[in-house]
């Protein structure tokens, strides 16, 4: 169904799931200003998140099955297939987080339901990033999803960890929302308008690209590049990923991650499909990202940390499909998200139920032996592990040789050989957890007994796993899924952006 | 002409198969029942026995026939690819059936002999089965229609001499020597692997026949090929016969049982090589500059063991050298182009060293019972020991004395003719080519010391006065017949062999030669014209005769037995005598330049300053551990502080900048 | 019938049996899986008749996979793999038999992994669709890895990693190969596929990238054969791995590269591999891995590492038969190829028997023992025999096509080469030597036992692979010809012309 | 006369002397003020700049009720006083100094660069934009017309951080 | 008066940036992020002057994010402070590599 924006239903109709969800947000307030004493308004409350989330996929299914989409240069927000899909994995994120989080909470006594207010309003931020198709409305949607994932950083704010980690997060990220502000502005200034699509229209028509583009452009993909977590603008991340809540943080480096990418894939291809500086500007950033990431993981203990940092290389990974300008480029991206969003969740779900407190103490020696102790669990890290690692037979594997195609196509090879070849510096830090857990013994009996998930847990866990194995084996209906939504980010003029 | 199945030819398989059969038998036997000696003995010797009534019969029937070229059995395509096509095929033609004979002939009686030297030992079986295995690899050998087929016994009889020098294995110097002599031969197998290849390229074949064809048409004569072909065959030749440069393995090889070291390292299989020239015998004379190689290596290896065999005290050791010593003229022999010389030195050596050997094995038999019975452990096969014991062993004795004069070369023995019609040979060439009058001058003082220290070997052992010791000495006694019987046998081969070939000097028939002569034709045809009158050849003989008689008249005169001391109270050598005692430090000479260097290599350079350094401690690990260091690394700077992490962010933000106004494009 | 399903199953049984091993009592998972890798061999055994000896691929299933990228589930057999698999189905049954006593904990994991194992071997040398070919490679890196991390020596935890990243590293630069191979053939040709013989027919054209991509899949394949410098991982892999491991990697997981190199790398980019310079160095690297892995090999205590360095050796001749391009040398490498399998195989299945007796590999804690275990000793010597191409041995028919058909292309080369059978058995004699010759120096030693029923068990057929194939190696050299002449036509073509195909008539 | 553009610099290096003594004072309570002194200097800028309402909103919004917030938050925390530690050392300015003086150099084309010729009004067209629908009217229109999406977007962002603030407030978790 | 209000406003937006650099006090660092804020506004205030009014509005929403910022960071400040009794960010030292 095509909308037409000017006019109100279409409108409505366009921002349906925002629309849904901020009513199920808006429930959810209500609820908690009566019911947020007992646990069990915790469960409730994260029942109700868990509907909103559902009823929002609902509402966009219904919309991608009517293949709904905008008639000429969209106004304020974007329809397309892109859109759809990658608010199904936003939401996926968010579900699979609200089921770590149940226990999560009870454990760590965090009885405020405020919660998962928070994270239906930072899922909503990202949905307004992939939404928007006008700069303001990403940047009011960025700053929606980062006020939200600030507060969640610092929920635990009885430990000083948690607090810390919200500060830095906050400090650097509004440091980071001026320079992605002042950004914007040039960008405005060069082509007097704020949407991408008549921005890729004013920049077709400009000839070489002005001064002033290109400095916002490259201010934008500064304030992107910090919330992807991108060398060298990622310091923030181990800390705070390491001081925030657990399923926090798996919301943090899964869902805020890709919401990031979503939007940066819209700006560059349909708004800067003509400025080619940005290709080499995300080249660079790309390798010093993958590079970077992989190598400082390596001297990682704690686990958290290990995966902070493994995501900070998974931006770089994510970069390179970036950096191709290619549909097929956005195409990977999106299949390497759901990967990667599934394997990151899977990994922080396990390491919850491994730790306390945060679980910023949690090694990788401490895994040892948990494959004797707790197979299932063991197994599915490892399963995690070697997606992360892009191993065949894993999704993993699937979403980075989708990138690696694309990088290739567009002529990237070296791209994708530093790609690789980071990956098998990656294989330096995923290996020795798999190490631990099944080639070196329980350092004392009985070490493992209390790594248990509970129920909500153990579905986030299992749904993961198995989709990470279904996709790497038969990835064939995710692919066209990914292949219509990346042709659907298109450049707004026919001018084609030059490769590398 | 293929083998007809009508005629005994086609028996042919037999011999070996019977071998091969005794080895299965023998082989498991020594598992199951290692103790069933009777049966292992029936079997060991009776299919050797079997054989050579075969082989008899393949001789009678081949003669029968009077055929030209070689007969050959095909049996199965062993390895068919492209062009390369190896069949596992026999070939029986006259130089095949005089080695047929000799091995099954000789092997027999060794066999035998055999029963009783190795009663007492509990390895009996194991060591039947060995024996047969050598015989059936060196029947492969000899019967083999192509190279590869040769091939596949000359590296198996190299196999069952290690095995059998090493039988005794728990003695540490007895499996060293085995090994020692399996690599050696391997040197020499990479001489003859090499000309395999060189030889199918330029011919395309490497069956006997289509070769030697080929040979003449595909090949100059004299050329780089041929000239490469043939010295890579001889360096075969000097693994497997013991010739300079690779001849150390052999004296060490009598670690074995002395039956092993006639059979192997006396009759057959070292004269292997011999066999090798003989039957490439055109290639060889294609080469000149080998054929000169050949001869001169033989030359040299005749006097150089002859040297060492001097001042030798172990009774093998001495028969060991003259062995090699003996091989040497044989290569004279046939790189002078004298085949059937060859060949026939070949034959009479195997009957008269044979016996040698057999005859120091009932010797050292002997001082090894009487040690034991008299619980001693002095080395019962040093001739500082023993003196005297003919005495106790008159048949031994005797028949160890024809055997000398026929090592010696004094008419009418054996070794006189064969040894002559070399020397003669070589004159002859002589006269064509300067150089080869050197060789024989070499051969003809090497039988001046071969005369000189087989008697002093007899001397040693059989005369003067007994050193065994006053408590072992009542226990000496003459082997039993089982052993004695082939030595006889074996006495009257040595002393009546040259009448396989008694020459037309003599107005014989010079059967022999003529039997080869479908062999060696093409060969001699290519070699240069000589002739020597009769005159010249009778002062040939007389000067070798001459030197016969004076190195025994020699050592008789110059040796006293009486002075000698048992060996743990002999003092050491001095000065020349030393250098001959200690072989010219060869061994200490190889160990020095070629082993030590190349272990020292192998693991101080290679393995670890290599592999284990730069590769794996440096590429490798180094690897590993500088991407762990960056890693680490980055600690200095993920310090908590906000403020590095802003002046990072900025300093990311410049470089964006820069790259973006004007530095990136 | 059999021609449709024979590939697919020999793929998916091992990992149907692999999962209910893990599930059935630990007790019984050794039976299980013996019975299932019987069934492995018993599906692959008709293959020996049902194969043609003709060129091209048998046993073809195409079947679609993932459409969008051309990727096909497309296996098929020609008489390059027709081996590799039979050896693999061979071996298994042997290497579970091998490891009933050997292997104490966590059994079912163990013989599942196995059994994995299998299943991805196998994909690898049936896979004729790059991706499969490539996931494949990389999925039987998994179960080898945890059989040595998890099975494992004292210092298994390195020797694994180091495996697993070395081959890693090798395997992902070949992704990106295969990648912009397929880029490249679906520009050209507006179809874009994995599949083999597209990218063949397609390759030729690749201009001055083809030395990259060839360089790519070099290092791959060079590593994994492995080729000096890159073989180090090799020693640490087969020390720490437990026997069934040891046997797998160096029977069949070695002959992933040469295979590779066959299949892909030689065929794909003939230009390059034909190169006097490439010549020359693949040659050269072939030569020092004989000589230098014979004499690395004659300096080690450890008796696994020997045979760990010889392999190395073993594995030059056959990279040098590869690139001789002669029928010979590649049929020779070929035959290489099983031998070292059977030989190598038999040779680490010896050492384990031993070191489950005595708990040690190093050469000096025997000595002496062919008194104490005759039957051992008569084996290890055979074995030995034919790890150093004893005449009569199938080792001595595979270096000797080699060594015969290099000669023409290499002469100077071919006959350095040739010294490595000198070290050969310098190093393999030696230590057989010190481990069953020589006095009983320790007291421990005298009271070890024979081998058993069971351990005879696995060793006999490959004491009778070693004689057939030395005895009569024609019925393997029949079936390969065709295909080895193939390969060299693609790269040299009328190579072969001259050389006649093996008559059927002769005997 | 004073024209627009003299006062225009006034502003302007009112705006950046009190920016700089924002940044350099030691206590945060003076540096508040300094700020709220650039924020005035920068609504008079806004004016001249045709933007009268928005030079209300800054006076309002921002001058008025976030800059009270800090300063609440300044008292509260009971930081009237110059902290020893509140400017990095020497090295530390010293980085700052060449960062930002980098950064300025590599902003600096900006500043100078001409807007392309499609996207610029003709001159005075806002003014008279704003003669016509009034001052607020002019902002207003847009504000609930296109950018109503935006707009309500921003009200959920409120939202949000009220939630947000509350959480991280309230006395027991 | 485009081009001098540009280079106003990146001189501000360079003195934020050098605040934020130069600063250890939490709450200055955050009031320097407002004065980037700030510059940008002028940015696009003076932008809208020649372009028209939508920058004008951007500048609302600006004022929005910067409001909803400072609540949430202030409470977050607070909370920090809570735990440290400081807000100097040399003090958060707690997460950290090693």
């Amino acid at each position: 169904m095509s909308l037409d924006l000017s006019s109100y239903r279409d409108l409505m109709l366009a921002l349906l799931p925002e629309l849904v969800l901020t009513g199920w947000a808006l429930v959810l307030i209500l609820f908690v200003a009566w019911r947020h004493k007992t646990i069990n308004d915790l469960r409730i409350a994260g029942w109700i998140t868990l509907a909103g989330l559902a009823s929002t996929a609902g509402v966009t299914w219904w919309l991608w099955w009517h293949r709904t989409a905008v008639a000429g240069i969209a106004g304020m927000v974007a329809a397309d297939d892109f859109r759809w899909v990658i608010d199904w994995i936003f939401l996926g994120a968010a579900a699979l987080t609200v089921l770590i989080s149940v226990a999560y909470l009870e454990r760590e006594q965090l009885l405020a339901p405020e919660y998962y207010i928070l994270l239906l309003f930072g899922t909503l931020g990202m949905m307004v990033m992939a939404a928007g198709s006008d700069l303001m409305v990403i940047f009011l949607g960025l700053e929606l999803m980062s006020v939200s994932v600030y507060v969640l950083a610092g929920f635990d704010r009885r430990r000083a960890r948690s607090a810390e980690a919200a500060l830095k997060y906050f400090l650097l990220g509004a440091f980071a929302s001026g320079f992605l502000l002042y950004g914007i502005a040039l960008t405005y200034g060069a082509t007097g308008t704020t949407n991408i699509g008549l921005i890729g229209a004013q920049a077709g028509l400009m000839g070489p690209p002005s001064v002033m583009l290109v400095v916002g452009l490259a201010l934008l993909l500064v304030g992107f590049g910090f919330k992807v977590a991108a060398v060298p603008f990622h310091m923030w991340a181990p800390d705070v990923y390491d001081g925030a809540p657990t399923p926090v943080t798996a919301f943090m480096a899964t869902g805020v991650k890709a919401a990031a990418f979503a939007a940066l894939f819209r700006i560059l291809i349909q708004g800067f499909a003509s400025v080619p500086a940005w290709h080499d500007m995300l080249w660079w950033l790309a390798v010093v990202t993958m590079v970077g990431g992989n190598l400082f993981a390596l001297a990682q203990r704690s686990l958290k940390r290990m995966l902070a940092y493994s995501s900070v290389a998974h931006a770089g990974y994510l970069l390179v499909a970036v950096t191709s300008g290619t549909s097929a480029g956005t195409s990977a991206f999106l299949v390497y998200v759901v990967a990667y969003t599934l394997m990151t969740v899977g990994a922080f779900a396990v390491l919850s139920a491994k730790g306390r407190g945060g679980e910023s103490d949690v090694t990788i020696d401490d895994l040892a032996g948990l494959a004797s102790r707790r197979p299932w669990l063991a197994f599915a890290l490892a399963v995690c592990m070697l997606s992360l690692l892009g191993f065949p037979g894993t999704a993993g594997f699937i979403g980075k040789w989708y990138i690696i195609i694309a990088a290739t196509s567009a002529g990237q090879n070296v791209l994708a050989a530093i790609l690789v070849l980071t990956s098998v510096v990656s294989a330096g830090y995923y290996l020795p957890v798999i190490m631990a857990m099944y080639m070196k013994p329980e350092p004392i009996e009985a070490a493992h007994v209390d790594a248990v998930l509970d129920r909500w847990g153990r579905a986030a866990v299992a749904f993961a796993v198995v989709a990470l194995l279904l996709f790497g084996v038969w990835p064939n209906r995710l692919f066209d899924l990914a292949r219509s939504a990346g042709e659907s980010v298109r450049p707004t003029m026919s001018t084609t952006p030059s490769g590398q | 002409m293929t083998a007809d199945a009508g005629t005994s030819i086609g028996l042919v398989w037999v011999p070996p198969a019977l071998a091969l059969l005794g080895f299965v038998l023998n082989g498991t036997i020594a598992f199951v029942r290692p103790q069933a000696k009777t049966a292992v003995s029936i079997i060991g010797a009776g299919v050797l026995l079997a054989g050579f009534a075969v082989a008899v019969t393949i001789f009678t029937g081949f003669a029968a026939l009077h055929p030209e070229a070689a007969v050959v059995a095909r049996y199965w395509s062993w390895i068919p690819v492209g062009t390369l096509q190896v069949d596992f095929a026999f070939q029986v033609d006259q130089l095949s059936l005089v080695m047929l004979l000799v091995v099954t002939g000789v092997g027999s009686l060794i066999h035998l002999f055999s029963i009783g030297y190795m009663k007492a030992d509990p390895g009996y079986a194991r060591y039947f089965a060995y024996l047969n295995l050598f015989v059936f690899f060196m029947l492969v050998l000899v019967l083999g229609a192509n190279f590869p087929v040769m091939f596949v016994g000359w590296e198996g009889v190299g196999l069952c001499s290690y095995l059998l020098i090493g039988f005794w294995f728990s003695e540490k110097a007895n499996a060293d020597a085995g090994r020692k002599a399996f690599i050696m031969n391997r040197i020499g197998d990479f001489g003859f692997m090499v000309a395999m290849f060189i030889i199918f390229w330029v011919t395309g074949s490497l069956d006997f026949a289509t070769v030697f064809a080929a040979a003449p048409t595909a090949l100059t004569a004299g050329g780089g090929a041929i000239t490469a072909i043939t010295l890579f065959l001889f360096l075969g030749c000097t693994g497997k016969s013991a010739q300079i440069p690779l001849y150390t393995w052999l004296p060490d090889a009598m670690a074995g049982p002395t039956p092993v070291s006639a059979l192997i390292h006396a009759a057959t299989m070292v004269t292997a090589g011999v066999y090798l020239v003989a039957r490439c015998n055109l290639l060889f004379a294609m080469a000149p500059v080998s054929s000169a190689v050949v001869a001169g290596v033989g030359a040299l290896t005749a006097l150089f063991a002859a040297t060492i065999a001097l001042k030798q005290w172990d009774i093998k050791k001495v028969l060991a050298y003259s062995t090699i010593s003996q091989l040497g003229y044989m290569f004279v022999g046939v790189g002078t182009g004298a085949i059937s010389a060859g060949v026939f030195h070949l034959a009479t050596h195997a009957f008269f060293k044979a016996l040698l050997f057999l005859g120091s094995g009932s010797v050292i038999f002997a001082m090894h019972r009487a040690y034991h019975h008299a619980h001693l452990h002095d080395d019962a096969q040093d001739m500082r020991n023993m003196g005297g014991l003919r005495r106790w062993m008159p048949w031994t004795s005797a028949l160890m004395w024809i055997a000398t004069l026929a090592i010696a070369g004094i008419p009418p023995f054996s070794g006189f003719f064969s040894k002559d019609e070399i020397l003669a040979a070589a004159f002859a060439r002589g006269t064509a080519q300067p150089i080869w009058l050197l060789f024989w001058a070499l051969g003809l003082i090497a039988a001046l010391l071969t005369a000189f220290y087989m008697t002093r070997m007899m001397l040693y052992t059989f005369h003067g006065p007994n050193r065994t010791g006053d408590g072992a000495r009542e226990h000496l006694h003459e082997a039993p017949w089982i052993m004695t019987g082939p030595l006889v046998v074996l006495g009257m081969l040595s002393v009546a062999g040259g009448l396989l070939n008694i020459p037309e000097l003599y107005k014989g028939g010079a059967w022999l030669h003529h039997w080869l002569e479908p062999v060696t034709a093409p060969g001699a045809a290519l070699l240069p014209e000589t002739h020597l009158s009769h005159g010249t050849e009778w002062a040939l003989v007389g000067v070798a005769v001459v030197v016969a008689l004076a190195g025994i008249a020699g050592a008789w005169r110059l040796l006293k037995p009486e002075s000698l001391v048992p060996a743990p109270q002999s003092p050491e050598e001095r000065g020349f005598e030393r250098i001959l005692r200690n072989k010219w430090y060869v061994d200490e000479i190889y160990d020095a330049l070629i082993v030590r260097p190349l272990v020292w290599l192998s693991r101080e350079v290679l393995w670890k300053r290599i592999d284990q350094g730069a590769i794996d401690a440096g590429a490798v690990n180094g690897a590993a551990r500088g991407a762990r260091a960056a890693g680490w690394a980055n600690r200095w700077l993920q310090t908590g502080q906000v403020g590095v992490y802003v002046a990072a962010f900025v300093v990311g933000v410049l470089l964006l900048l820069w790259r973006a106004v004007g530095g990136g494009s | 019938m059999y021609a449709r399903w024979v590939v697919t199953a020999l793929l998916v049984w091992p990992v149907l049996a692999a999962a209910v091993v893990l599930f059935v009592p630990t007790r019984l998972a050794k039976y299980v899986a013996l019975g299932a890798s019987l069934v492995e061999l018993a599906i692959s055994v008709p293959l020996w008749w049902t194969f043609q000896p003709t060129t091209g691929m048998q046993f073809i299933v195409t079947h679609h996979w993932i459409p969008a990228w051309g990727i096909q589930y497309m296996v098929g057999v020609d008489g390059i793999s027709l081996f590799m698999v039979l050896l693999t189905t061979f071996l298994m049954p042997l290497s579970i038999l091998g490891s009933w006593s050997y292997i104490t904990k966590r059994e079912g994991g163990f013989y599942a992994l196995m059994l994995v194992l299998t299943t991805g071997m196998i994909g690898v040398f049936v896979a004729l669709d790059l991706f499969l070919f490539y996931v494949m490679w990389e999925v039987m890196l998994i179960p080898m890895y945890f059989i040595i991390g998890v099975w494992g020596g004292e210092n298994r935890l390195y020797a694994a990693i180091k495996f697993f990243i070395y081959t890693f590293l090798g395997s992902l630069l070949m992704l990106v190969a295969i990648i912009v191979l397929y880029l490249h053939a679906g520009r050209v040709t507006g179809t874009y596929s994995f599949s083999y013989m597209h990218l063949l027919t397609q390759s030729g054209l690749l201009g001055s990238s083809a030395w990259w991509l060839f360089g790519a899949f070099f290092l791959a394949f060079a590593i994994k054969v492995p080729m000096f410098p890159l073989h180090t991982w090799l020693p640490d892999a087969h020390v720490e791995a437990p026997t069934a491991g040891s046997v797998i990697l160096a029977g069949i997981l070695l002959k992933m590269g040469t295979y590779g190199f066959l299949r892909f790398a030689v065929p794909f980019f003939p230009t390059v591999a034909l190169d006097p310079t490439v010549q020359l160095i693949i040659v050269a690297l072939a030569l020092i891995g004989i000589i230098y892995g014979g004499l690395v090999a004659m300096v080690q205590p450890d008796f696994k590492k020997l045979i760990a360095y010889s392999s190395v050796a073993h594995l030059g001749f056959v990279m040098l038969g590869i690139w001789a391009l002669t029928l010979q040398s590649v049929q020779g490498a070929l035959l290489i190829m099983i031998n070292h399998g059977i030989s190598t195989g038999a040779l680490f299945f010896l050492v384990g028997m031993m070191y489950e007796r005595r708990h040690s590999r190093l050469i000096e804690a025997y000595g002496g023992i062919a008194r104490v275990v005759p039957m051992f000793a008569a084996i290890l010597t055979l074995v030995s025999l034919s790890s150093i191409a004893l005449p009569g041995t199938n080792g001595f028919v595979g270096e000797f096509l080699v060594l015969i058909g290099s000669f023409r292309t290499y002469p100077i080369a071919t006959a350095l080469a040739t010294t490595g059978v000198i070290v050969a058995a310098a190093y393999l004699l030696t230590a057989l030597q010190r481990v069953i010759f020589n006095p009983v120096t320790h007291e421990e030693n005298k009271k070890l036992t024979d081998l058993s029923a069971r351990e005879l068990i696995v060793l006999v057929p490959l004491l009778a692979g070693i004689l057939w194939i030395g005895i009569y190696p024609k019925p393997f050299l029949r079936r390969m010809e065709p295909s080895a002449r193939q390969f060299i036509e693609q790269v040299r073509p009328g190579a072969t012309a001259n050389q006649p195909p093996i008559a059927e008539a002769s005997r | 006369m004073l024209s627009p553009l003299t006062f225009f610099w006034v502003f302007a290096v009112i705006a950046m002397l009190s920016a700089l003594l924002c940044i350099t004072r030691r206590n945060p309570v003076a540096s508040a003020l300094w700020l709220v002194v650039t924020l005035f200097a920068l609504a008079g800028l806004f004016v001249l700049l045709d933007a009268q309402f928005i030079a209300v909103l800054q006076v309002l919004v921002y001058a008025g009720a976030i800059m009270v917030l800090f300063l609440f938050v300044i008292m509260l925390l009971n930081l009237g006083r110059p902290g020893p530690s509140d400017i990095k050392g020497p090295a530390g300015v010293l980085t700052a100094v060449v960062l930002a003086g980098a950064m300025l150099v590599l902003l600096r084309p900006v500043s100078n660069a001409a807007l392309s010729e499609g996207v610029t009004l003709p001159p005075g067209s806002v003014a008279a934009l704003q003669q016509q629908q009034g001052i607020v009217g002019s902002v207003a229109g847009p504000l609930f017309e296109a950018y109503l999406v935006p707009f309500e977007i921003a009200s959920v962002l409120l939202l949000a951080a009220i939630v947000g603030a509350v959480v991280l407030a309230k006395r027991k978790l | 008066m485009l081009n001098p209000a540009l280079s106003v406003s990146a001189v501000l937006f360079t003195l934020g940036v050098a605040g934020v650099l130069f600063r250890r006090n939490a709450i200055i660092i955050f009031m320097c992020v407002e004065l980037m804020l700030n510059a940008v506004n002028l940015t696009f205030v003076a932008l809208a002057q020649v372009i028209g009014v939508g920058g004008q509005v951007f500048v609302l929403f600006v004022m929005a994010v910067a409001a909803a910022e400072a609540a949430v960071g202030l409470a977050i400040i607070l909370a920090v402070y809570r735990h440290k009794q400081s807000v100097s960010l040399q003090n958060m030292n707690l997460l950290k590599d090693g």
